[in-house]
């Protein structure tokens, strides 16, 4: 899939927060955009199984007027699926008029009776016209049936702020999607944990929602060249350090780890886990690390309040209670819509400035 | 029309045997033995009956609150029905989904489902696999639902979706004329349900939804096109709930005794039964005999529900995802 | 509205964190059904003001064959309506076909355009039917227009297990719409305050959605007889103790205080904060009474993951960290969908011998 | 049909203000002035022009993503406008909507949205407030919006509640064949969509939205329907974007040039210079003079929005609530 000359070797950062790949394990893979490791691993997962099909508004986009025949000519938002549709067909790479709980409810219906779809949903915002779908057949068809089906269905979508999309397309609210149960949600934060997420996800017999933070989209990063399933509900490090623990998910990871080096410079040495799952997640990584920092901050572009942000902070709380010697501090959202003024729209953001000066104030405070 | 005895019986005992069902599980409830409530659909027995009837357990139907009938058509076992409905371990859903969620995949039955108009999407979705997999099985996807549920956006995109993508799919609304206490005539802004079909270039089908052969033979046609690939159909089935919206709702509050009266003289099992003894294609003998089997039925299936146990108190948290225990089992 | 025999006097329970009644106040009353106060408080509402109107499913439900007028047969599920279309005529009383997303909507045209609609959702789980209306025009409307406008509008409907109503009729996630910013979320929990919260809720400019757990409806209490606005995002002290604080909400404020007098009995004295509201909430009494008990447990209805007892752990180990003496622990609904046998349900739904065991456990573990 | 010479002046006036409006913000979006993405209008102008031209500022119009033509035809200031896409403190939502959300509730103007589908629900709203003050100001809805959203569940309900209460409401349905890249012909299950109506019970008129006065002349009778109380209608009006989905999308990868150029011919000032100079009703120097003042707004609307401040950084939490401070203004 990748070319010869691009082709590296690279130690993938490994610790116990990381199961795959495993202490010492090397990996031959490729400095790519996310959005091309994404789209890689669906073609490999439509390889893989004949049963994976993908589903969404413009996923290849624009028809041959004389022959009727797909062009390809969008490839989805982002590009995700550009190209896929010459290679498997429109059948595979479905096209859907605007109808998001009719395609997720068809969706649904297509997993309970033995396919694999992965729904295309634009941008994450659209999720709340689907939303019945989601929560009342993908999420509960197997518990209220007494467990007699199963629901493998993968949605994704594009979330977050700074490309100036304003408040009806730029919401990171998966807090919402991780509160459901029956749903799963991750969060991937660069190219080589989409490549591993993405394909556990399609592979996972329960709903998945995988969600693309926007400002991920073209960043490059390191992924492997065959494809591998990163196990779901599990967290990893980006950087380790003994003062206090930030947690990212999703484009906040990124965050995090800038954070970090600026503090580094200070001598603060900041442990930053990135939790990459949110429902199921990995309890055991935020103990683990604040047992040892005896710090925590929270960092989620979300809005604050019932968020993922405010769940982490429940279980330090709770799990990791006898050993902290600070109070659970937030970086997020405001409890604000997100506004289209790119100064305005930037503050909504976490920054990793933001970061630097809680983490300082609670050093200083102690 | 030619109907097989052998389809004619089924007929019959199917819509007997949704009747029977219905009451019995109505006095049950009345007793306190169902757990929650329970939607009754006696008087419609003619509508499933009539569409199941072409369908084998390779087709998929989707159902609504009112489905214990759309089940019993289905070929549910009335037992594992029962139990489910009085919440027992050995029910169709081990007690945890209830009359409202009554399915069964082995059947083909995608569930009963609590939300008006949200099964619909998934018998598209179910003839989306069908046609996926080229027609191989030809099977074909039924979505029932209310007159009520016609006012549903998500039903209006899944004609959409049904009709661009040719699926194998039949739109079997059923109107009997009221959602809840709300009648048809208030809610639905057209007169014919069916000649929606229009503005999703499909056929729609008005059918007498009492006469179960005229509900047979306009399903006939529906699902002999869905197999052939010749796409959906919207058949509008006009009938009637005898019993109130739910177990303990009194009908006559918003309806009159004539209307009631009308659609009683028009009842399905009646109809039937003056048609094939009239014609001479069964005997009062026959149709007795197949009434005398479905009593003892209903009575072995009550007997097995209610000396069946109760789930285990950790099915509270299994089944909610496939494949990892369940990380927070209540924090308590 | 009441009549003479029924009425009594009363003193309310008053404290720092109810605002109305003050101290010392005294206000005639009838001790009555919720449902009865619901209604008789909707009655008032429209009396008061012309631009109020309701909407719903079969909030009057059924009409005269000959005549096509409406009969009032449903008045409404659990007769939260009965009686109103007779005196305030069917604009005012609307019927509205099954299509949640088409007139929740509509009602937001109409509040923009000057009405006060009030909308009956039946069922809580049917939100995820007009969800997007919800969070992206109701919610969103006022900010991504520069505050050029308001949205006077509320919504209500019945959460909850304990009628066997199963998977799809006995949700209770008001935690996802608290998190929507731009809504408002109340959660009465007996007459009184449900007097209070639904005048504020109606009067209120902005979008306000009240939730009627299905086990108050038919609880008796005391109401008064006068309409009084009980202040949004104030919660309130139902029993004073030093040992350790309970936070209920909705329902589960009911739990909280069987538990506190079950804990009495063995000598352990809990306060019991009733949240009454969750966005805005009341992050102050929270503090205050952690201050003081140094010890919290939050119970909830709603399933945990990111969820408003999340967030009032998060509040507490932020804001009352350093008064802390034990973990902070929350008694919930399990991440299940709610299951139909009873035994299930009643397992699924936080008991007071929960809340018990969990206060007597953290107390031991000191 | 009858026009006077000022609403015929009103209505070169108003499409060639949205035709440079259009250009002269792309324009502005390329040189990275806009601060987000841009849909433009151009092709589509007589559409809401002909429409907005029988409506009042009691009148409300609920819009969509591609709303700037829109806000004009309803009398938005295009200073406010241009400022606001430059997310200006002095635009019409102090630079906090963007392109997408432009609303002016002081011109009845419920605001552009960028839900697909979710404005037509608003606009049957405004219509019910109207009629439930008895139509004391004859107030009419319209709700603008594209072929793609006739897709969407919620347009679906809205006609149905505007249908059963009467509503006086304009559903206007802008059929520019094309919803971003995907093709009428491959997403709409029906040839026409104004047929739709009868699904409804309510007229359905198929218009060509090239022709500013045919617009015109179909908009009046469903406005004139609508105040009357008679109901609401369908309008189908037959455009097409000239420019691609949004400010950077190159529509040549999905149309034909021919098809493009069929549209240029039938553009609607064109058309429109080209029928009033023939019958004499306007002179070349009128229409001159209507576009030298039009281009000097543009620049002015460019020089204001430049010269405009941003908003402070507090913007982010005011506007959430009307009555009380944001309690979590960022938990930094
Ligand atoms: C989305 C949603 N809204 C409302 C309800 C409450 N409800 C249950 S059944 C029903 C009426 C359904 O009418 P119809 O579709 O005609 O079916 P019928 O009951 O007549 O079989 C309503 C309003 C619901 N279950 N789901
Ligand atoms: C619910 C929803 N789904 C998808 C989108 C993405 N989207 C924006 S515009 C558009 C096409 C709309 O087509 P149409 O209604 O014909 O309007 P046009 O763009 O042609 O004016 C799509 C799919 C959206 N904004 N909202
Ligand atoms: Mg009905
Ligand atoms: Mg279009």
């Amino acid at each position: 899939m990748t070319t010869a000359d691009a082709t590296q070797t690279r130690s993938v950062l490994s610790d116990p927060g990381v199961l795959v790949p495993g202490p010492g394990y090397e990996v031959s893979g490729t400095v790519e955009r996310y959005r091309d490791t994404f789209n890689r691993t669906l073609r490999d997962e439509l390889d893989r199984d004949a049963d994976v099909f993908i589903m969404g508004e413009d996923i290849s986009g624009g028809f041959d007027r004389d022959t009727n025949e797909p062009l390809d000519a969008w490839g989805g938002p982002f590009a995700a699926t550009k190209g896929l549709v010459q290679d498997f067909g429109p059948d595979r790479i479905r096209d859907a008029p605007i109808s998001e709980a009719g395609f997720v409810g068809a969706a649904v219906g297509a997993a309970l009776t033995g396919l694999r779809p992965v729904v295309d949903l634009m941008y994450f915002d659209f999720v709340t016209v689907a939303y019945d779908q989601l929560l009342s057949n993908a999420a509960k068809s197997r518990y209220m049936f007494g467990g007699q089906t199963k629901v493998p269905l993968t949605l994704f979508a594009r979330s977050g702020g700074g490309t100036g999309h304003a408040a009806q397309h730029s919401e990171s609210f998966y807090s919402m999607l991780a509160h459901i149960p029956g749903l799963k949600v991750v969060v991937p934060s660069d190219p080589y944990t989409v490549r591993g997420l993405l394909a556990s996800a399609i592979r996972d017999d329960d709903p998945v929602f995988l969600v693309n933070d926007k400002k991920l989209i073209n960043m490059e990063g390191f992924a492997p060249d065959e494809s591998f399933a990163f196990p779901l509900g599990k967290g990893r490090y980006l950087k380790h350090g003994d003062d206090v623990t930030l947690i990212g998910m999703s484009y906040t990871s990124v965050v995090c780890k800038q954070a970090a080096d600026m503090l580094a410079e200070e001598g603060i040495e900041a442990e930053v886990v990135d939790m990459l799952s949110l429902s199921p997640f990995d309890e055991e990584i935020i103990v683990e690390s604040v047992m040892k920092t005896n710090r925590v901050v929270i960092v989620d572009e979300d809005t604050p309040r019932a968020s993922m942000a405010s769940e982490f902070a429940a279980i330090v709380a709770d799990k990791a209670f006898d050993y902290l010697d600070a109070p659970v501090k937030r970086v997020t959202g405001p409890h604000t819509p997100v506004p289209y003024n790119k100064g305005l729209e930037t503050a909504f953001m976490p920054q990793p400035d933001d970061v630097v000066s809680t983490v300082r104030a609670m050093l200083d405070g102690e | 029309m030619r109907i097989t005895k052998e389809k004619l019986r089924w007929l019959y005992e199917t819509m007997y045997r949704i009747r029977r069902f219905e009451e019995t599980m109505l006095e049950q409830t009345f007793r306190g033995n169902a757990m929650g409530v329970t939607h009754p659909s006696d008087g419609q027995e003619a509508v499933p009956t009539g569409i199941c009837a072409h369908l084998t357990e390779k087709d998929w139907i989707g159902s609504t609150h009112r489905g214990h009938g759309h089940c019993i058509a289905k070929g549910l076992d009335t037992k594992a029905m029962m139990a489910e409905i009085m919440g027992r371990y050995t029910g169709q859903c081990k007690g945890k989904g209830g009359s409202m969620h009554i399915a069964d995949f082995s059947k083909g039955m995608l569930g009963a489902n609590a939300i008006v108009g949200a099964s619909v999407p998934l018998a598209v979705g179910a003839a989306l696999t069908s046609k996926y997999r080229g027609m191989e099985d030809e099977s074909v996807g039924v979505a029932f639902f209310g007159d009520g549920a016609t006012s549903q956006g998500v039903v209006h995109e899944s004609m959409n979706l049904a009709a661009i993508w040719d699926l194998p799919v039949i739109f079997a609304c059923e109107n009997n004329q009221y959602a809840e206490a709300t009648p048809a005539w208030y809610a639905v802004s057209t007169e014919d349900i069916a000649a929606r079909a229009d503005s999703y270039g499909i056929p729609g089908v008005q059918v007498d939804g009492m006469n179960v052969f005229a509900v047979y033979e306009a399903a006939g046609e529906a699902v002999a096109r869905a197999r052939a690939g010749e796409g959906p159909t919207l058949l509008e089935l006009k009938t009637y709930r005898y019993h109130g919206h739910f177990h303990a709702d009194d009908p006559k509050k918003y309806r009159k005794p004539d209307e009631e009266e009308e659609y009683l003289e028009r009842d399905c099992l009646k109809h039937f039964e003056g048609l094939v003894t009239q014609q001479g294609a069964m005997t009062e003998e026959e149709l007795q005999g197949i009434r005398d089997e479905i009593e003892q039925e209903m009575q072995d299936a009550v007997d097995f529900a209610l000396n069946s146990p109760m789930p285990p108190i950790d099915e509270l948290y299994s089944d909610v995802y496939v494949d990892y225990s369940n990380p927070l089992a209540g924090l308590r």
